[in-house]
Formats: structure tokens, sequence, C-alpha cells
């Protein structure tokens, strides 16, 4: 952890950190408010952190928030920073990061089409990507069951069985 | 021409096919062998062509449909005056510029029934297609211009019967070594085989204007393609390596420049067609142009 | 006379299913899984062209379609419009679990549960994925199906097309897709 | 790597034209087709002798292709379903994580790899050990002790120390801590077979499940739902439930019974009274009475009391409860947890009337006209003797007298009974060696030796007291006679008891994994001053007037019921218990529970 | 000219796998391009929500059906630090043999599969073929030839059979014989050379752009980025490998690059057969019960290796709950195979088009997931 410490103490004195996770000791985990996630990866592309490896977001539906996290990774060190963000679950939107980080585009495009968050910004991300036609809510949604989307959309096979079950009485 | 010629003609024409067809399934094992395998049944060609034939199609109007009519009866005609070593159904018709003009009636026809599919792939390919003609026809004519200066004959057969006479050394192969790589590399291309194939690449355009004919069409395009490989071969058989003064003679000859040509393409990848423009215009043109030279003004390897 | 003419048309339906069976050309679209799978078999040591099977190109040119695994509701109208556009006679062979009853994805919102509700399909191979073994089996079963004239799902396709038509629209409630909308 | 380019360089493949291709022959795929390796994860193979019919498969199936069938010609014995897995390869993935859970080890895969057919059918498949196509295929993929995915080893319950555990009657078991409570919650694979064996019938997957979702209330009532005495059973049942467990098919069974005492020692109280009085009905439909207040007799009034019926529970001694407040020591079943069940039942709404005999205090008929039905369920409280020599002695004493006492002195009611320091038992259940071990506390409790010696006709393994108590009892110190079968009580010319006469034996396994003992002539004599005797109770049914006596179908002890718990001949009189199925506590809840359903319909009935 | 607009794809033979390109073209130029992706979108972050942890062991691999190796591990690597198990030392080093092996299967498919786009289809006989030996030490080790299941939490599945070490020595000898004749088919080919040669550029900018990793960035880059050397995991910093990297990336470099990888891949296998402890456990129980109760401590936690095409990662939540609570994966070829399509096949002539897929190292089911 002693690579990551000197890190986090840096960022520490600049931003408003709400609260920081090791997951092991070449990953940080740094909670952050919204407002401050843009000038926060700013800091670290100018950083070394050149490299955003992936964007994602969880649904925390019991807290009612979805949590977008934001990998940025740090290829001289070795560290993968994980910043997330809170935002409420009702009309969830957020400002793009696709002036700093371009490659994010596609990530904001993904997570718009299975999460439904928006990304200002970008008018892109509001295109459809991996689905086509799709017409119910978005499907990484928690309260999403695609089992009964798939019984109802693609019937399964009802089969007829062709073995007679064998009588072999086991004494 | 009359009716015992034309009899004839379509027995040549059918042994054309029968030989043709039968090296391309031979190839197909041998190129197998080379890529570590053991390949289909030697007949396997044939069984493809009757398969496709007997499968339905679907037209795409009748520019489409036509073109390949057109095309695979001009080329059947060009194959009827190609002589079959020395087997001729018309004596005297086995001049290179009849079968040059006859031929290019069958490949017009082939480029017009692509383009009345309305892919754009095809539309592509067809382009290419020509493209290409253009790139190897110029080397190619060059050199048998140059053939037919320096023997002052434009038969086929005449042709041939001259080489025969030198013996080996007479082969115009030999005689004029540049023109036979001018010739060799310009029949790769006219074949369509590889480094020149860039006008059916499957990886590219999807195998160019092939790609909407299927069943009879197909099997039609089959056809015509066994029936240019016979012309495109033989031609060069009989310009540079002295024809056949058996059928046998012609046949060997005639396996084995195929089967050469094959494996060259097989352990070759392809040209851009941009890229195999440059190359024609660059080393077989020039050297074309050198042989041209040396037999205009020098005489060289003329007896 | 109408007896004869029958008589005519099974000796010479018999010849093409000869040709027919043992010149497969596979359509080459990779379905799902069972594709990687695909090149060991055409390849060097399997080597499926000694059954007079080749790739091709071009749904125009192909005999029989493979559906190699799992189908997106995305693929699907690909694979029907693919389909749609392949010569008569033409074959489906499906492999693997997913093409049965939805293999591993069963419970999954993107893919189709059970291939036979939207194309006919004339066989089917067991496993995820079919070993190159079981593939070559099940094209030497198919070579024997179309040489007895068993291989029929086409008709099937053609004589049921409103069933078939109603299932696809049903999943996938348009089967011609427009590909711009997304650019 | 080289970089120059060449034009000849590809030119070298050409060498492959005279050598021989790598193909594989033709008929190494269609004829014999290549054999898959050792660990292939081939078509499934299940061996149906050893297969349990438990589901596990099922369960872990990623891809729900695993159906448990039932299957007509198997019988659902303990530890058995007559089901048995069929696959679905139109959904199987091929991870052979069945093969890996299977507890019985039936299921593996085999090399078999062909299953070519246009026919959908055909892929749903019922295993068996001969393969998909009726060939025989060797085995492939099994599991080892790497892959395994089932906990094939108990998590330690928390015990008292082992030394000085004699000089006290605390509570030998702490229970589980609650790292070890999940744990071992956690080996359940919820597949049901317990369920079948318990006599209750409990919902043993579904209160493991709350023990291992941490929602105990749920437990609680998962528990009341068949077993009103939770606090007992989880001490001291028999737990038949083990045995069937199918964990304990390759390892040691789920520890079921001590989970249920989890539940019931960490529910805070409020809810387990809750729990135990949520479903009480309001409504009154009847009066029933019921003799006799151990574990039938009190399980079948709690449920008449919930389907709405008043109940008085008639009860001979001084507290109800029967056994579980008469028999079991303290060390087994502290008094505070029969209390609490007890309690829990008064609380629903059950009236006992103790210190009242029937057929003393109380006749049959007045019971018969005060209540509309009665049962019985009056327990074995008659000691059995042993027919030999002197077993009149007066200085023989009987395990349900001592047992008793010494129950009444652990609650702080009666004195400590009198005892000698040298003394013989003689059983081989588990109650002799309460009496046993008992004696023991009581001899270390006064004085610094003890000897207990314990005389049973079989060895150790075939003993019928539960393996711990055996293990236990020989710890504590009590001296085993095993292979002893006592001939005679020998007694010196003062009329006092100096030992027991015992014969030889020797216990043979048949064929048919039939246990015999056979005795030889050869005597010994163990000594000791008093013997106590536990080899058995029956029944007192003096409180049947005459005429019923005749009329009731009584074998070996037992009354004869229907399946509703109605005595024959008698539509009014309902049994359970002992006097029905002989001793056991489970079996005598679960009668209770079935009375009181079979009370219920007949007395609905008779309304009508 | 008029532009046409052309399909690359989902059916196109110059295109791996069941993915699609949109491609405006004009005359043989590309002006425009998009990808078409989701043609094998499956919903695996969905489905992987709905099953075990231990069940989702059969649907990992499935994600990048041609090296599925890394899913596994970096699916077990992610639970064991969560729940903090230490895997056994025999374990970290049949991983890496499998990883390498996997590796060098795909390696060999894509030295071999380059052929096709430039047709040169005897190269993707033999380079299928030769994978095909790979596939059989699979099957031996595995019990399956494509989706292993084998790198599972806490360990491996089972223990190496006997012997397997022997055969695994002899397919690489026999491996490294064949790439200089892979190399002299190919690589050397002065036709090849002419097509790939300062063709389809990768510019450092771009690679900084688009988050491109693997072989393009390092042929890029001019550094040695690799996840093996930069934070290594299982037992990568106990042997000795150096990987290519170079200032200027073309279509040859990065094919090139290729043929070195596998040289040291081979190099790894030997030196990990050479210092596997020869015997001990393999596997470590994740969580006390039965497979069906194991429970992750909650957490979040991002892992990732490295795969022949780049970094290959999951962010794995937990919420203590027998199933993961959320997965998300990053495909290493997520970046390129969209965003490059859009942004950078554009400019290239169709004939490169397939080459550019093949080269960037765009693999379908990884993005669609």
């Amino acid at each position: 952890m002693n690579s990551t410490n000197k890190l986090v103490e840096e960022i520490r004195q600049r931003f408003e950190i709400i609260d920081v996770i090791h997951p092991d000791d070449q990953q940080v985990i740094l909670d952050i408010d919204k407002m401050h996630l843009h000038t926060l990866l700013s800091h670290l592309k100018a950083d070394g952190f050149r490299q955003l490896s992936l964007l994602s977001a969880v649904d925390w539906i019991k807290d009612n928030i979805f949590e977008l996290v934001y990998i940025v990774f740090n290829w001289d060190t070795g560290v993968h920073v994980l910043a997330r963000v809170k935002l409420p679950r009702d009309n969830p939107r957020f400002r793009t990061i696709t002036p700093i980080y371009p490659g994010a585009q596609y990530y904001e495009r993904d997570v718009h089409e299975f999460f439904g968050i928006e990304f200002e910004g970008n008018p892109m991300s509001y295109k459809p990507l991996f689905l086509e036609l799709w017409d119910e809510m978005p499907p990484m949604r928690k309260d999403f069951d695609p089992e009964a989307y798939s019984r109802e959309k693609f019937p399964e096979r009802v089969y007829v069985p062709h073995f007679v079950p064998k009588v072999e009485v086991i004494e | 021409m009359n009716l015992v010629n034309f009899a004839y003609g379509l027995l040549l024409l059918l042994a054309a096919f029968v030989f043709q067809t039968t090296l391309t399934g031979i190839n197909r094992k041998v190129v197998a062998r080379l890529q570590r395998r053991r390949g289909p049944k030697f007949y396997q060609q044939f069984i493809d062509i009757f398969k496709a034939l007997s499968k339905g199609s679907t037209t795409h109007g009748w520019v489409f449909d036509f073109g390949v009519i057109m095309a695979l009866g001009g080329i059947m005609a060009t194959a009827i005056f190609i002589p079959f070593g020395p087997l001729k159904a018309v004596p005297g018709m086995d001049n290179i510029f009849i079968i040059a003009y006859v031929l290019a009636v069958g490949m017009l026809g082939m480029a017009m029934s692509a383009s009345g599919s309305g892919n754009p792939w095809a539309s592509i390919g067809v382009s290419r297609a020509l493209t290409n003609m253009l790139a190897y026809d110029i080397p190619f004519m060059m050199v048998v211009f140059g053939l037919i200066f320096a023997f002052d004959s434009s038969s086929l057969s005449g042709l041939a019967a001259i080489q025969r006479e030198g013996g080996l050394l007479g082969w115009n192969v030999l005689r004029f070594p540049l023109g036979g790589i001018v010739a060799m590399i310009s029949l790769q291309g006219m074949l369509g085989k590889k480094p020149f194939d860039s006008f059916i690449a499957p990886a590219e355009i999807a195998s160019g204007p092939m790609v909407e004919y299927g069943g009879r069409h197909l099997g039609m395009l089959f056809l015509l393609h066994e029936y240019s490989t016979f012309i495109e071969v033989s031609l060069i058989v009989h310009l540079f390596f002295g024809g056949g003064a058996t059928v046998l003679e012609f046949m060997v000859k005639y396996a084995v420049i195929y089967t050469f040509l094959n494996l060259v393409s097989n352990v070759l990848p392809r040209f851009k067609i941009d890229q195999a423009v440059t190359f024609f215009y660059k080393v077989p043109l020039a050297m074309a142009v050198v042989q041209t030279f040396l037999i205009i003004f020098l005489g060289m390897g003329v007896a | 006379m109408t007896t004869n003419a029958k008589d005519v048309r099974k000796t010479w339906e018999k010849i093409a299913d000869y040709f027919r069976a043992h010149s497969i050309w596979m359509k080459w679209y990779c379905t799902g899984c069972g594709a990687i799978e695909m090149p060991p078999t055409m390849t060097s040591r399997f080597d499926m062209e000694r059954l007079g099977m080749g790739p091709m190109a071009t749904p125009r040119q192909a005999d029989v379609l493979l559906i190699t695994g799992y189908l997106s509701a995305k693929t699907l109208r690909r694979v029907i419009y693919s389909y749609e556009q392949m010569q008569d006679p033409k074959y489906v062979v499906g492999f693997g679990s997913c093409t049965l009853n939805g293999g591993i994805y069963f419970d999954s919102y993107a893919t189709m549960t059970r291939l036979d509700h939207y194309l006919p399909v004339d066989l089917y191979i067991a496993g995820c994925m079919p070993r190159p073994e079981a593939i070559m089996n099940s094209f030497d079963t198919l070579i024997k199906m179309i040489e007895k004239g068993e291989a029929k799902g086409w008709k099937h396709y053609q004589e049921n097309h409103e069933w078939y038509r109603r299932n696809q629209l049903h999943s996938l409630k348009e089967v011609y897709v427009k590909d711009e909308f997304h650019e | 790597m080289m970089k120059n380019k060449s034009m000849f360089s590809p030119l070298r493949a050409w060498k492959y034209l005279v050598k021989e291709p790598i193909t594989i022959p033709m008929e190494r795929i269609f004829d014999h087709p290549r054999e898959a390796s050792d660990n292939y994860r081939g078509f499934h193979v299940n061996d149906w002798d050893k297969c349990v019919g438990c589901g596990t498969c099922g369960e872990i199936c990623p891809t729900n292709a695993i159906t448990m069938l039932p299957i007509e010609g198997l019988r659902e014995t303990d530890g058995h379903k007559p089901e048995r897995p069929a696959i679905d390869y139109g959904r199987c993935s091929f991870c052979a994580l069945c093969v890996d859970i299977c507890t019985s080890d039936s299921l593996s895969m085999s090399k078999e790899y062909l299953h070519i057919s246009k026919d959908a059918d055909s892929f749903y498949f019922l295993p068996d050990a001969r393969g998909m196509h009726q060939t025989a295929f060797d085995t492939a993929y099994s599991r080892d002790e790497v892959s395994e995915l089932l906990d094939l080893e108990r998590y330690e319950i928390q015990e008292i120390p082992h030394e000085n555990r004699n000089l006290s009657f605390t509570e030998l078991i702490k229970g589980y801590s609650r790292e070890m409570a999940l744990a071992e919650a956690s080996r359940c694979v919820e597949c049901g077979v317990c369920t079948y064996t318990c006599p209750a019938h409990m919902n043993i997957p579904e209160y493991i499940r709350s023990v291992w979702t941490e929602d105990l209330k749920e437990g609680a009532q998962w528990l009341y739902e068949t077993n009103p005495l939770s606090n007992v059973c989880g001490r001291i049942c028999t737990h038949k439930c083990e045995t069937a467990c199918v964990i304990g098919q390759r390892g040691e069974p789920v520890a079921i019974r001590w989970l249920k005492r989890y539940i019931v020692d960490n529910t805070p109280e409020g809810d387990f009274v809750e729990a135990a009085t949520a479903r009480v009905s309001r409504q009154v439909n009847g009066r029933v009475g019921i003799i006799g207040s151990g574990p039938a007799g009190l399980s079948c009034g709690y449920y008449l009391r919930t389907m709405g019926y008043e109940v008085d529970i008639y009860e001979e001694k001084e507290l109800p409860g029967g056994v579980i407040r008469y028999g079991a020591p303290e060390y087994r079943l502290p008094e505070a947890s029969v209390k609490a069940d007890i309690d829990n039942i008064e609380r629903a709404g059950v009236k006992f009337i103790t210190s009242t005999k029937v057929g003393r205090d109380i006749t049959l008929e007045q019971m018969k006209d005060k209540y509309d039905a009665v049962f019985s369920a009056s327990g074995y409280w008659i000691p059995r003797k042993l027919k030999i020599d002197n077993v009149d002695h007066p200085g023989i004493r009987f395990s349900p007298h001592f047992l008793a006492e010494a129950r009444d002195f652990t609650r702080g009611k009666g004195p400590m009974p009198e005892f000698h320091q040298d003394v013989i038992v003689i059983g081989g259940g588990d109650v002799s060696f309460d009496v046993a071990r008992t004696l023991n506390r009581f001899q270390l409790m006064t004085n610094a030796r003890a000897i207990v010696r314990f005389i049973a006709r079989k060895p150790e393994e075939h003993l019928a007291a539960s393996r711990e108590e055996v293990v236990e009892a020989k710890e504590e110190g009590v001296i085993y006679h095993l292979d002893r079968s006592p001939t005679a009580v020998l007694v010196d010319d003062k009329g006092d008891i100096y030992g027991v006469e015992v014969a030889v034996c020797e216990t043979v396994v048949d064929d048919r994994g039939r246990a015999k003992t056979v005795c030889s002539e050869e005597k010994e004599i163990i000594r000791g001053t008093e013997v106590y005797m536990a080899v058995g109770n029956d029944p007192d049914f003096v409180y049947f007037p005459e005429e019923m006596m005749e009329a009731l179908t009584i074998e070996n002890n037992k009354i004869a019921i229907n399946e509703k718990g109605q005595v024959e001949g008698f539509e009014w009189l309902f049994a359970g218990g002992d006097i029905v199925r002989g001793p056991d506590i489970i079996s005598a809840v679960a009668d209770g529970h079935q009375a009181a359903v079979g009370i219920d319909e007949y007395l609905m009935n008779r309304k009508k | 000219m008029k532009e046409v607009k052309l399909f690359l794809g989902p059916q196109h033979p110059g295109m791996h796998g069941n993915y699609s390109a949109h491609m405006y073209v004009e005359g043989d130029i590309i002006n425009k391009s998009y990808a078409l992706p989701g043609m094998l979108h499956r919903g695996f972050e969905k489905l992987m929500e709905r099953r075990h942890w231990m069940g989702n062991l059969a649907l990992i691999p499935r994600i990048c059906v041609i090296e599925p190796d890394p899913n596994e591990m970096v699916y077990a690597m992610s639970i064991e630090k969560l729940a903090a198990i230490e895997v056994p030392e025999r374990a970290h080093w049949i991983r890496m043999i499998i990883l390498e092996l996997a590796r060098l299967a795909a390696n060999l498919m894509s030295i071999g599969g380059i052929g096709a786009p430039v047709g040169l289809y005897t190269s993707v006989y033999w380079g299928v073929a030769d994978r095909d030996l790979i596939l059989d030490i699979f099957e031996k080790i595995t019990g399956a030839r494509v989706y292993h299941m084998y790198i599972v939490p806490g360990g491996v599945r089972k223990d190496l059979p006997e012997g397997i070490e022997e055969e695994i020595l002899d397919l690489l000898d026999y491996i490294e014989g064949r790439l200089p004749e892979f190399y002299d088919l190919v690589m050397r080919s002065p036709i090849f050379q002419t097509r790939t040669r300062d063709n389809i550029l990768l510019p450092e900018e771009v690679v900084w752009e688009l988050g491109v990793t693997g072989i393009g960035m390092r042929s890029a880059v001019n550094r040695e980025y690799d996840i093996r050397k930069v934070k290594p995991y299982a037992r990568y910093d106990q042997v000795e490998f150096s990987l290519p990297y170079g200032p200027y990336s073309d279509a040859f470099t990065r094919v090139d690059f290729k043929y070195i990888e596998m040289a040291q891949s081979i190099s790894i296998i030997r030196q990990s057969i050479e210092k596997m402890p020869k015997d001990g456990p393999v596997r470590a129980k994740i969580a006390t019960g039965s497979a069906l109760r194991w429970q992750v401590p909650p957490g979040m936690v991002y892992s990732c290796v490295e795969s022949a095409r780049g970094e290959y990662g999951y962010l794995v939540v937990s919420d203590g709950g027998e199933m993961p609570y959320r997965i998300a994966v990053r495909g290493s070829s997520y970046p390129q195979g969209l965003m490059g399509v859009e942004k950078y096949l554009p400019g290239h002539r169709i004939d490169d088009a397939s080459l550019w897929m093949d080269t960037m190292g765009v693999c379908a089911p990884e993005i669609d997931r």
C-alpha cells in the first residue's frame, strides 16, 4: 500500500475525498462527490493515469442510487484508481468525461444503454449500441428480470421425453 | 463450318470440360497436401458443378440472367477455337485475334451480369476485375505482339508447330525467357490466382462479382470458369511451350503448368488492386518492353 | 401419364440429391461460440473438404446454414434474412445446447431459446460446444439424410411460412432491420 | 526474427507436398471416433444404485438443465428419494459442477460425446450407467478431493471442557457460536431428504436456511410448524434426519439437531414466544382431554390449540412434561429448556391438570363425558425386568424411578437419591447410559472415586445407544463390561448384592448384515453392591376399563391405531406416543401432531 | 465517384466473428465507418448476477471464445482478493502454464489467421491445425477443448494429470520448430510485406486516446507496458521474460511482435514447469459449506490480466451474498473495436478493412459480452 499512500495523500490535499479503500496494494477506491469528479480525473490524467480502463455503473437499488465507477490506470506505476460517484436513481444524469478521456464515449453509451444513465455533452451516448429494438427498461437495472422477459419473448421447449422411466426396483 | 465440324467442336468442348475439371479436382488434392491435409475426392469439382446446376436460383433482372448466358456462350464459343493439342474443331480459326475478341464478349457478359445484380460488392469486384484485366493484358499483349512479329503468324497451332520444330530449345519460353516470365505472371492474373485475385477476394469484398450468384447461375459461372481456365492455359501452352504434337503431350504440359501456377498461388498472399496494377506496370511491363525491343530491333531469339 | 412424370421426377431428384449430398457448401456465418470449432473442422486436422464441404462467402452460394450456438435477437434477424436468401434446397444444422433450448443463456434477455421456432432445423448436435468429431459426424448424417431425401426442412419452411413468420415477429418485432439507426 | 524478405522463402512450404498430412483418418472420425481424454467432460452417467435422488445436481446447475424425475418403481426410503436426474442437453453446458457436487458420487461423465439427431426430444436424457446410446464408454470426468464442492466435515460445536465435566450436571454442549452455526448451515444442500425421514416431517431445509440467512424468527416459525418441543428436540432428539442426510453419504451429516438448537437458543425470547403463539386460533371448536403430558400429549395439545380447541392435559406427576421432565438427565436437557417449551405451550392456552392420574383421580368414562375427544399418550413407565435369578431383590433399582428422582434433585425439588459407591448398570440403550452417567456424577459429587460398571450384551459398535453416549461415558470413567449377558444377580448370605453373574457372548454379522448375539456357557462374575436395570419400560394401561382392554388390539405393548391416530373401535379415543410406537421423543411429537389433525377432522365431520 | 454503403459483416468472410462495421466507401477508400456490435450480446453481466459464485464458472469462459482462460483467471483473482484467500503455490504455476498455453493457442490462431485477410489460406490451415494440438493438451488437463473451466477461485479445479509436463514440453519443441516455417511463408513474403509495412498505423496519440492495450500499445509507445510486467499476477514476477516494444506500429510490426511473444510464452511455460513445486495442494476453499452457499465478503475490486489482445479486466462487486452483485467486464479490444472503427478505420482502403480488424485484434464476443 506504500506506493498508493503517497498518491492518496496528494489527492486528499487537493480534493474532498469521502472515503478511501484499498482493495489491494496497487489499487485505490476513491469515493468522491460528483462535483469534483471531473477535476479529479483531469488531475489524475496529468499525473500519469493516461488510460481509462473501464467506466461502469452499479445499481444499488436498496439505497436508490446508481454508482458510477471510473477506473483509470497508470501504466508506469501499475496503479488502478477507481473513482466512484453516486447519482440518484430517478432521472440519473451526469456530465460526460469525453473531453478528458475521449475513449469514454462508448463506455458512456454502454452505460446509458444498460442503466439508462444520461451523459450530458455526449450526444452519441443516447443511441442504442448492443441492443436492437429494445422496448423494456434498461436491462442491467436490478429490477429488470431477464428470465421473465426471456420466457415471454422466447418460448422454451417443452420436451416429450422418449425414455420410459426404467423400472428397476432398488431393494 | 459445317455440321460435322460443329459436332466435333462440341465433342472437344466436352473433352475440355472433363479434362479441366478433373485437373481442378486433382489440383485441389495437391494443394491440400501443401496445407498438410488430404483434400477432397478428385471428382469433387464435378459434383460441385452439377450440384450447383441442380439448385434453384434467384434472378436479379434480365441483365443478370442474360449476362451469364452471354458470358458462358462467349466463352464456350472461344473454347471451340482452341486447339486441343493437335485436334482442332475449326481449322484455320485458331487466330489469337479472334480468340481475344470472342473472349472479350464473355468477359463483358460477365461484367454486365455481375453489375446487373445490383450488389455493391459485385460492382467493386467488377471494377477490380476490369482494372486487373487492363493491368495484365498490356504486358501480355505486348509479348504476344512480339511473338507474332517474330514468327509472322497469329495462328496458335502455327506458332506451336514452329516451336516444336526447334525441339525443346525451340520453345518460346526458352527462346524468349523474359517474355515467358511475363506470360506466366500474366496467366496468373488471367486465371485470378493469387497474388492477383483481389477481384474475388472473399475476405475483402465477399467474393466480389460472384456475390449474388447461387444455384444454377453459380453452376454456369463454374462452367464458365473451367472453360476460361482452359482457354487461358491452353493459350500459354501453345504460345510458349510448343503446344502438343499429341493430345497426351498437350495434356501433360497443360497439367504441369496449371499445377505449378496453383502451387505458387497457394503460398502467396494477394496484392491489393492498386498494388497489382503498380506491379504489372513496373515489372512485367518493363520486361515485356525489353523483350519486344529485343525481338523487334535485335531479332534476338528469332531463329 | 401423371405417375410416369412423377417417376421421372423422382429419378431426377435422386440424382440431384446425390450431388447435393456430396457437395455441401456451408454459409460462413459464425453466429456463436460453436464457430470456434469450425476452423479445426475445416482445416488440416479434420479436413471436412474430404466430405465435399467447404465454406462459402455469401448466402446465395451456400447450401447449409450452420447455427453455431446461441443467437441473439440481433443475430437472429440477420440469420433469418440470410436463410431466406439461400437457394433451395437448403439445410440448417443446429450446434449444441443453445439451439435446442437456450443452453446456458436460457434466461438471457438477449438470446433466443429454441431455434426451430424460427427456422426449420434438419439436425441437432449435442455438446456445448460439439467437438470437431461430432461436427464431422453430423455432416455425415446430414449427407445420408440428403441422399435419402429426408432433409426437407426447407419445404417445411415454405409450407408453414406463416407460422414461422408469426413466431419470428413475436420474438423480434421486426425481422428486417435497417442498420442505420445506431450510427 | 529475421526480417529480410525473400521471394523464395514462401516456396519452402512446398516441402509439405512430400510429407505425410496430419489429417486424422476418416475411420478415426466416423467408424471409431477418437477416444476422448481421461478427464473429458462428455455425456453423463449416473449409477442408479448409488444415486439417492437428492437433486443437488439440479441445484448447482448454472443452466437449469437438470430436473428430478419421479421414477415409477422406486420407493421413498430413508435417505433416498424416488427420483433421478434427467438432463436437458438443450441446456447443459458440460461444466460438470453437478459431478463435483454429487453427494452420493453417483454422477460422472463419460468419454461419450456423439449424439446427433433431428429429433429434439432425444436430447432430453435420463442418464444411467449405460450411457446415452446403451454402449459402454469409459468414465472420464469424475470428482476428486480437489474438485469437491461439498463441505464434508462438521464444524465443531462448543462443549464444556472434558476434564471434570462429570463433577456437575452442567449441560455438556454449549451450542454453536454464530460463525460456527453459519458455517454448519452452509453445508446443507437443501435436498429435503431429511424431511421424509424425520418422524415429524420437520421443515429441516427451511429452518437451516433461516439460520443461514440469519432470520431466526422465521426459523422459529418453521420449527413451530411441526414441532412445539424444539428446545427439547434441539437437544435430545434421536436425529434420524442426520442418518438420512445426503452429506453423510460421503462425509459427516449436517448437524441438524444442533442447528435447531441454535435457533431456539438464539432467537430473542419475544420472537420465539410470538412464533409459538401467533398461530393460535381464538375460535373454540370443542374440548379435548389428553392423558399424559409427555411429548405426544404436549404436541397434540399444542396443535389442537392452534386449531381452536380447548385442551386439558392430565398429568400424574407434579410437573407436566413426562419423559422430558422426569427422564432425560439435566446435563443433556436442562430444566430451563423444558420449561421454555412447556411455558410456550401453556402460553398458547393449553391447560395442565397436574398431580392427577387418570384411572385414579378421574376415570376414562368421566373424561369421555367431559370432552369431545380424548387423546391418550400415557407413555411407558413400568420398568421391564430381566428374567434372571434374584431379579426381585429390593437392592435392584430401575431407571424410571431413579432418573425421576435424579431429575427432581437437579431441579432442586428433592434430595439426592441414595446410591452405593460400587454399582452395576445393566442396559445398552440411551437410558442405561443416562443412568450410568448420572450415577457417575452423583458418586463423584459425594466422593473422590466412582465405580460404575456397565453391562451390555452387545459390543460397542452394536449398542442401541447413540455413539456419542458410548464415547462420552467411557471418557467419564464408566467401566464397560460388554459382550456380557447377565444371568443372575448374586446375593450373599446377608441378603446383600455382591455382583452379577454374566455369560460371555459374541455378536456376529451374517451375510445379510444382521447382527446376531450368541452367548456361551462361560460365566464371569462382575462385582458391585447395587444393580440398576435399564432394559426398557412397559406401558401402564390400568386406566382402561376392563371391557375396553378386551376390545383394544394390543400387540407388543402397542395399541393399534389407524393412520389418523384413532384407536380402532373407539372413535372418540385417539392414542399416540410410546404406547403406540415405542419410545422415541420425535416420533411422539409426530404422533401428537397427527392425532391433533385426526381429532380435528373427526370433530369437524361429527359437527356436520 | 458515388459514395456506396457497405457492410463488413456480420457474415462477411473477412470479419472474425459475428461483428459488423458499416462503411461508406468512395472508390476503394472508406470515408466513414461505424461499428455495429451486439450480435453476440448475451447479457453476461446480468446473467452473472443470477448465478452462484461457483455456477458462474460455466458462464465466465464463454465471454471470449478465442481465449477463455484470462476470463477465468481474472474472475478467480477478484474473488481471491475480496475473500483474502491465499492460493497454493503449485496452483499459481499451473495457472501460468494454462494461461500461457492459451495465449500460445490464441497467437497461433492469429499468426495463421492473418493469412485469411490477405488470401494466404495455407497459413490458416497450418495455424489452426497446430493450435489443435494445444487443444489436445487442454483436453487432457481440463477435460474440454475450448471452455476449460479450470482456473477456479482458490486455485485450479484438478491437479495436472500424470506425465502431462513431458507432453507439453514436446509440443513446445514442435511449435518452436514450426514458427520459422510460418515466418518464411507469411512474414518474409514480399507481397505480405508490401501489404502490411507502413500500413494501418497506430500512432501513440491514438493509443492513449482510445485506450488500446496489448501488442498494439507496446509497439506504439516504446515501453514494455504489459500487465504481467507492470502488476505481476500469479508468479510472473518469478520467471524471466521480456516483451517486444517499439515506437512505430504498423500492421507488420504488430504481427511480428506476436512471433516474439510466442517465443516468450514458450519460454515462460518451460520455466514454469521447471520451477513449479512437484506436488502440494492446488486449491484453497473460498468459503465454508457447499458450493451452493459460498459467499464472498462484500466489497468492490478491479482485477486485470494480460490477454493476447491486452488488458482484460473485471470489476467485481459483492454484497456478501451467494451471487455476485455486479460484474463489469472490460474486454481488451473494446476501445479499438468500437471507437477505433469509428475514428480510425476511415481513410483506409476496403482491402485493408479486414486486415485492420485482424491486426488491431478486434474480438467480437468480448466487446459484446
